[in-house]
């Protein structure tokens, strides 16, 4: 892992990135590391794109803000269009199957995974795609621990949901295999 | 194809709209232009004027002077064009928060002035554009995001405070009443003097998730179930009245209007 | 514009649906649907009675009874 | 007297001059001691065709004014202290927005209710910064009866001129005094309109076109049915969130001022020609510093008087033309030294800054200011 | 992660620090940057014992507060520029009636409504000058969630200390970010409270007495009966018209800032011990700043970062102190150049202060300040 | 010879007060401490708010704990005050202008609130402070400074503007009739939640010069001859009605108070 | 404070007496009246009954129902 | 006359010495000299002492406040306890014969005149007392002149009320031959 790792997650306003942005600082904070958490705001926000962006190193972070990520997940075609723009060039871009990258990209690697659909026909709820997402981005860079990712997501996550969230990660870890 | 009433009336380059899937307010602003168009106003001499909120970006897609002002601030920015040019046919669309909060004071004034302004409050309850806060209108023990453990305020009845105030016109409708709301509308901009028509909006992203009033259509069928008009309500027994809200136009009068007061005093020295 | 609603259809303008099934829901005659993308479209023409309530409460303008000619 | 001298306060003189410069439109609050300002408008404005309304508060006074402007008349508000701080929101809104506009502030002591008849000059870094964000700003200062007259007709026409408001930041002093004036015949005076666009033209709300300094105005009404917004917004006017939009809108708000301050700033220098020192006062307080340099020059002593007439944008190229000729600036000014740092910022080491100043509702007397002053002797 | 670190948004640093300090009641209303601070203090108010109410408006937030604060609670108001523009004229009150006070405004881009979501650094200057008159300031800057936390609780012990309102300014960028935070114990932090006169003293509420920075302060219900107005008043409170009155208690509020900015200012120095250039940055801006004098010095370039976090009172001693041995300073910071003023005019001539600012909603990366820094090589 | 009540409830130390000879204010103040007094209320738990005007100058004279804000926001001080510390007794006093002009939205929003406060009206029919301009009470048509040529607004009534926004306690007075007053502030005291009690005062300075209403006594006389009790009024016959003005008690109910209902908030968590 | 009527008697502080006229003019017995200097003064001590509306409607604090011994 | 003249009317705040002074000023200015105007607000005003200042001069005035007064007039006992404090040592007092002045002031004269009672009796309205004492005033000072004082009062004073005040002006004139 590179020193600074900036990860970049989007998609619509329900869909839980924020959290999971947060969710994985907080692993990154289990791990001892440091972590910034940014998201846009904006009436614009309102049902529309939504962003949010993770800064996780080994040393103190001044610049709060992401510059050029090391890693963009979409999970909504207008997001991806809006946010996919700028990437570092041993970057990885993950977005959702169901969705068409923008030309011109020059990521390191680009996977198109089921996340959503796992979320709804292998977990059950769609609403956790998020954690789905979470698996496959930390099955794919180990940026954090699993074990500190699996306690950060019980911490932020309403009770009664724990297994429900737990299989997701797991369904994101397996997903991760495949690339 | 093109929609005549789209066309003429909205600025079809701004659209479509900022607000939320199922959001009330593009409800009620398609009917003030439908109000428009059956009054034939010239689209010259109407000036719409808003505050901020997520209902306050209504004049950016209108197509006529519009004015996008300042937190609480439309009613008297409004007052100020009116009285400076009373040919313009001015029509104030506030959010209950900008209207009933922050800008009560500019709507008792207005409603006591008896100035000619047509008032559209797109109440949905809660502030929206901020994120959905209790607002003035929030019912008691529903829940805002700075109200957690429930509201302990208790709600205005803007129509009932404009009324008290000393409006000449004042009716209240909902989203899911358009017809009646297209109605109540079009008298109020037809009525001389202050008029408020209080249009019950529905603002399933934050008011609605917070109280769990389920999706977008329980929040319509919630308003067909729960508002009747004041003057059906009148003759019903006590027990179907239990629970219901009131709508209608509740105040209709002739008062002199403070612009044409006004021109009289200049009309002395001519 | 008291069309003769002979000659009227619904119009749909997908990019403006923001899919909240206001229309759907409160259609007299339960003629429209989503579709797979998640917003409205029209399920049985045939029934459409054009009362044009669909048009009343769409708060996108996305859905609205226009000439004929255009379908 | 001859028909148009007349005995008047400062307050007046202002009323005079407005409607001289084509003021039909006053909103506002009453508050000492600027009242007499909405009270000779309220009784004027409707002989002349015009409009005077008294609004619920402050904020209402400018927002109706706000809203006028937009019809196409000249509109003003007037205050002090208390209802200038409530203003200051939508002075903001009108700085974006571009809207041509005066407000007046008959300065009391402060701060809060403070000494409410009492003169104070503890206005003048609020006039500036009053307002979140930055703004450009343009306020002016008078120090007698005539120049208010004067200064309200040109805060009209800078108003119009740069489509901003214009502050007339006066004092209790003037305010309240009364002296003669001598009334020009409009013919006299120069009157500026806003330039309107012309009719058919493709009209874009917010773009300057070729040879202007800002964007044409179209009254509401006239045709073009345009959008204001106090939000952040491109060459139509209409709402835009592009960083480069923003950086646009605020260079070009920012520069109509600073690109034009050689038009804009003006100062009255008296007797600076073969000055060796420097009293710099303006308003209420620069009618002391005048009597004390007269009786000084009268004892030999080379002192002369600057007096800023804009405070903002401050004078700040004349003075630098005298840092290096004078030993030391003495700033007075009813307040904890105000100006004085603005003064020191401009001229930094190249001579010594004194201040004296008072904020206790009382004016500075010759006797204290020129016992200060000599001091430096 | 152990019990008390957390991993907060600077908003939320902001209610953690103030209810730590003590904080038990708030009131405001909800804008945009700034309402997560009203959301959690509605959340976590109550069960302290605490009272959160949101008000009709900005003016009655910051009333409330202060009527809260006279009966002993300690109380805050949270808001962003308009609002921060509309709370101006009580924020004089309070301080010419000595109310303690936290006023946070995290500022967003403006003027006016401006860019509601995007960061902005221009109420810098407002913070020091927004209400009329003359009066005392005291305003902090934070760089960081954990310093958001740390001068929350400055600010209400300055509040108490001084008896005066004590603006939190902070901005988007660190209002919104989030980082880890460790929150101290409360025994490990230090916390005044103001101090109350004793039962049964011949009580004099606006007397200083000796050995003290401030008058006493008794709590409304606690058996004293005095006035409070925001009029010129004497030693007892009571409004007074005595100009030598005014100016004893314009003096005294006025010194008891200045006479004790040793206690009041602070700022951090970072590399500058051996620094021949220095970039001055606060708030966010700062972070932009420090991560650019690091790869600079990376680079081989003796530079430094002179962070303020004491906006008002300015750090000029230390300021002057680094004039002498440096070439350049470099302000940046997201407005026009506010606080840049400043320090021009406490550098006067000894160095060049040269300056970047944006004012689009955008932050300064470092790449840009990079290369600005860079043209004085 | 001493006073007690004066004594007692007054810093005779500030006497004779500012007001002008014969201005009704002074009437309403000896009312409220003969309220005070009536209820034997601890007199270091009252707290007297006001803002600014002439009649916001009573609680410098008053020996409570007195607070005089800014102009107009008396109330929402007070609410601070009460909110903070719900064991005081909070009366706010406030000039018609303050109250309902520039502080027009606080009196919504505490009425509405139902915050146990006690509002007293000082209502003089003009802004006397700054020298007699109209206000939001100047009947139509009469004069001010500010309104050479007549009032062209419709005033408020204050009583009625209160209730349409959610008072629970409203009673008009004035200061002729005494004794009615004290007994509509004793009550408005003893009510739990927000109160307001509009006291008719007189200033014969401006108001009365201004409109020809003569002296002192023609003003008192005025007032004696044109207010009637509501509840007289009812009884009387339409001739007698006419030209008449109402006081009394117009609203009296019971409802939830707002800091109780707050600290039923704190409760749950204990 | 109930005091027996009969120990009572009217006060006047001169200081405070602004002159009005109102005590004067809605005295039900019209026993008051003014003296030289404007202010308000006892005309009939016999017939006042000691109602005290004097006091209720004086705006200054300036007369008032006392106890007798002072007299 | 001395280059300057500064005066000092006062009394309570119905008796119109605001309204005097601002007659004496306009007087001032059709002799073709200069004058300045200034008075004392405050709510103690309301009902208590008013204070109307003049001053006269051939030349500019810059210094617009009076601050040692040439002439003083008192109507009122508060006001002359208030504002007869300092007075040049060649000025001129004029209280009204009702009052009692306070002790130790030097000024070159001290004038008892019956303003008043004049007012009162002699003319009919003692609202007339400001114009009685401008005309005493400037029958002792000549100030300004008669012919423009005339004119001055004319043009304040309200219609109906010339031949009034032209009384008032006269008996004033006449007072002042007492002294
Ligand atoms: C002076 C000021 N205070 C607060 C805000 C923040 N603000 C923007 S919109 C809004 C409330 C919106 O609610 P409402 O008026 O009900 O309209 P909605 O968004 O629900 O349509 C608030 C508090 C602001 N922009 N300006
Ligand atoms: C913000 C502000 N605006 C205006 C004023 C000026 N002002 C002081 S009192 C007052 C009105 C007084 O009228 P009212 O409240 O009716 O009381 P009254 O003097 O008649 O008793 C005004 C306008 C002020 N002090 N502060
Ligand atoms: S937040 Fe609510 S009010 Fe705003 S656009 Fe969305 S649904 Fe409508
Ligand atoms: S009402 Fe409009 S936006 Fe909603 S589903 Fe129907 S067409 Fe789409
Ligand atoms: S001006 Fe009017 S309200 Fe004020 S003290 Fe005099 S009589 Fe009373
Ligand atoms: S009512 Fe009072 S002030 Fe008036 S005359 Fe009688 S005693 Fe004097």
């Amino acid at each position: 892992m590179q020193k600074q790792l900036e990860l970049r997650l989007t998609g619509s306003g329900g869909q839980g990135l924020i959290t999971a942005g947060i969710i994985l600082a907080e692993a990154a904070l289990k791990d001892n590391k440091n972590a910034i958490q940014t998201q846009s705001y904006g009436p614009e926000a309102r049902g529309g794109a939504s962003k949010a962006e993770v800064i996780i190193s080994e040393s103190d972070i001044d610049f709060p803000k992401v510059t050029l990520p090391n890693m963009v997940l979409s999970l909504t075609q207008v997001a991806c269009n809006k946010y996919i723009t700028d990437i570092s060039e041993d970057g990885i871009i993950i977005v959702d199957e169901t969705l068409e990258l923008p030309e011109g990209l020059t990521a390191s690697k680009v996977i198109k995974a089921p996340i959503l659909r796992t979320a709804r026909t292998e977990v059950g709820k769609e609403i956790v795609a998020n954690i789905v997402a979470l698996g496959l981005i930390v099955g794919l860079s180990n940026v954090v621990t699993k074990e500190n990712l699996e306690k950060a997501i019980l911490a932020r996550i309403p009770r009664g949901t724990e297994d429900l969230n737990k299989m997701a990660l797991q369904k994101g870890y397996e997903l991760a295999k495949n690339y | 194809m093109n929609q005549p009433l789209v066309e003429n009336y909205f600025r079809t380059d701004k659209l479509p709209h900022i607000w939320c899937p199922g959001c009330g307010h593009g409800i009620i602003m398609a009917s003030i232009a439908r109000a428009i168009d059956k009054l034939k106003l010239d689209k010259d001499k109407v000036c719409i004027v808003s505050g901020i909120g997520c209902s306050s970006r209504a004049p950016g897609y209108m197509d006529f002077n519009t004015l996008h002002t300042t937190h609480g601030r439309a009613l008297a920015f409004a007052t100020g064009v009116k009285l400076a040019n009373p040919e313009l046919e001015v029509i104030v669309i506030a959010g209950d928060g900008d209207l009933s909060a922050i800008g009560g004071n500019h709507l008792i004034h207005a409603s006591r002035r008896n100035i000619g302004l047509t008032t559209i409050c797109f109440n949905n309850n809660i502030y929206g554009m901020t994120g959905g806060q209790y607002s003035p209108t929030t019912p008691t023990h529903d829940k805002g995001t700075t109200a957690p453990y429930g509201n302990i305020d208790k709600p205005f009845d803007i129509t009932k405070l404009a009324v008290g105030a000393g409006a000449t016109f004042a009716a209240k409708g909902t989203v899911y009443h358009v017809n009646q709301l297209d109605k109540y509308i079009e008298s109020a901009i037809k009525h001389k003097g202050f008029s408020l028509v209080e249009a019950i909006s529905i603002c399933p992203t934050y008011y609605g998730r917070k109280n769990k009033k389920g999706s977008v259509v329980d929040m319509m069928n919630f308003l067909k179930d729960s508002f009747v008009d004041h003057k059906v309500a009148e003759k019903l027994p006590p027990e179907k009245k239990q629970g219901k809200f009131l709508m209608g136009e509740f105040v209709n009068v002739e008062e002199p209007e403070y612009t044409e007061l006004y021109d009289q005093i200049i009309e002395m020295f001519k | 514009m008291a069309e003769n609603r002979e000659n009227l259809t619904i119009h749909i303008k997908e990019d403006w649906c923001k899919g909240c099934g206001i229309c759907i829901a409160f259609c007299p005659k339960q003629v429209l649907g989503f579709n797979e993308n998640g917003k409205v479209t029209m399920l049985d023409r045939e029934n459409c009675i054009k009362c044009g309530m669909c048009q009343m409460r769409c708060p996108d303008f996305a859905i609205f009874l226009g000439g004929k000619e255009d379908v | 007297m001859s028909k148009t001298v007349k005995f008047l306060q400062g307050n007046e003189a202002c009323v005079e001059g407005a409607l001289m410069a084509g003021m039909r439109f006053y909103s506002g609050y009453p508050i000492t001691p600027s009242t007499e300002i909405a009270e000779l408008s309220a009784e004027r404005l409707p002989r002349l065709g015009g409009k005077f309304i008294q609004m619920e508060d402050e904020i209402g006074g400018i927002a109706a004014a706000i809203g006028a402007s937009l019809t196409g008349v000249k509109a003003m508000t007037a205050t002090s202290g208390p209802g200038f701080s409530l203003k200051q929101e939508n002075i903001g809104y009108a700085a974006l927005a571009e809207i041509p506009l005066v407000i007046v502030n008959v300065q009391r002591g402060g701060p809060s209710t403070g000494l409410p008849t009492a003169p104070g000059q503890g206005d003048v870094m609020q006039a500036m910064w009053g307002t979140h964000g930055d703004h450009p700003v343009i306020c002016l200062t008078p120090d007698s009866v005539k120049e208010t007259f004067d200064l309200t007709v040109r805060a009209f026409n800078l108003a119009e001129k740069y489509r901003t408001p214009v502050i007339l930041l006066t004092d209790e002093i003037t305010g309240h005094m009364r002296e003669k004036i001598e009334i020009p015949e409009v013919s006299e005076i120069e009157i500026f309109n806003r330039i309107r666009p012309e009719a058919g033209s493709d009209y874009k709300a917010y773009r300057v076109e070729e040879g202007d300094i800002v964007p044409k105005m179209a009254d509401f009404g006239a045709g073009y049915r345009y959008h204001v917004t106090g939000l952040m917004h491109d060459e139509t006017g209409f709402p835009s969130n592009s960083t480069q939009n923003a950086q646009k809108l605020m260079d070009r708000l920012m520069s109509k001022v600073s690109d034009h301050v050689d038009d804009i700033v003006d100062f009255e220098e008296f007797l600076m020609d073969d000055a060796e020192y420097m009293i710099l006062a303006y308003g209420g307080t620069a009618r002391t510093a005048k009597a004390v340099v007269k009786s000084l020059r009268e004892e030999g002593v080379k002192v002369g008087l600057f007096r800023p007439i804009t405070l903002w944008p401050f004078p700040e190229k004349k003075l630098l033309e005298y840092t290096g000729k004078i030993k030391d600036i003495l700033v007075t000014e009813l307040n904890y030294g105000q100006l004085k740092l603005e003064v020191e910022r401009v001229v930094k080491s190249a001579c010594s800054v004194r201040f004296y100043g008072k904020a206790n509702g009382e004016i500075i007397t010759p006797k204290e200011l020129t016992d200060i002053f000599k001091e430096v002797l």
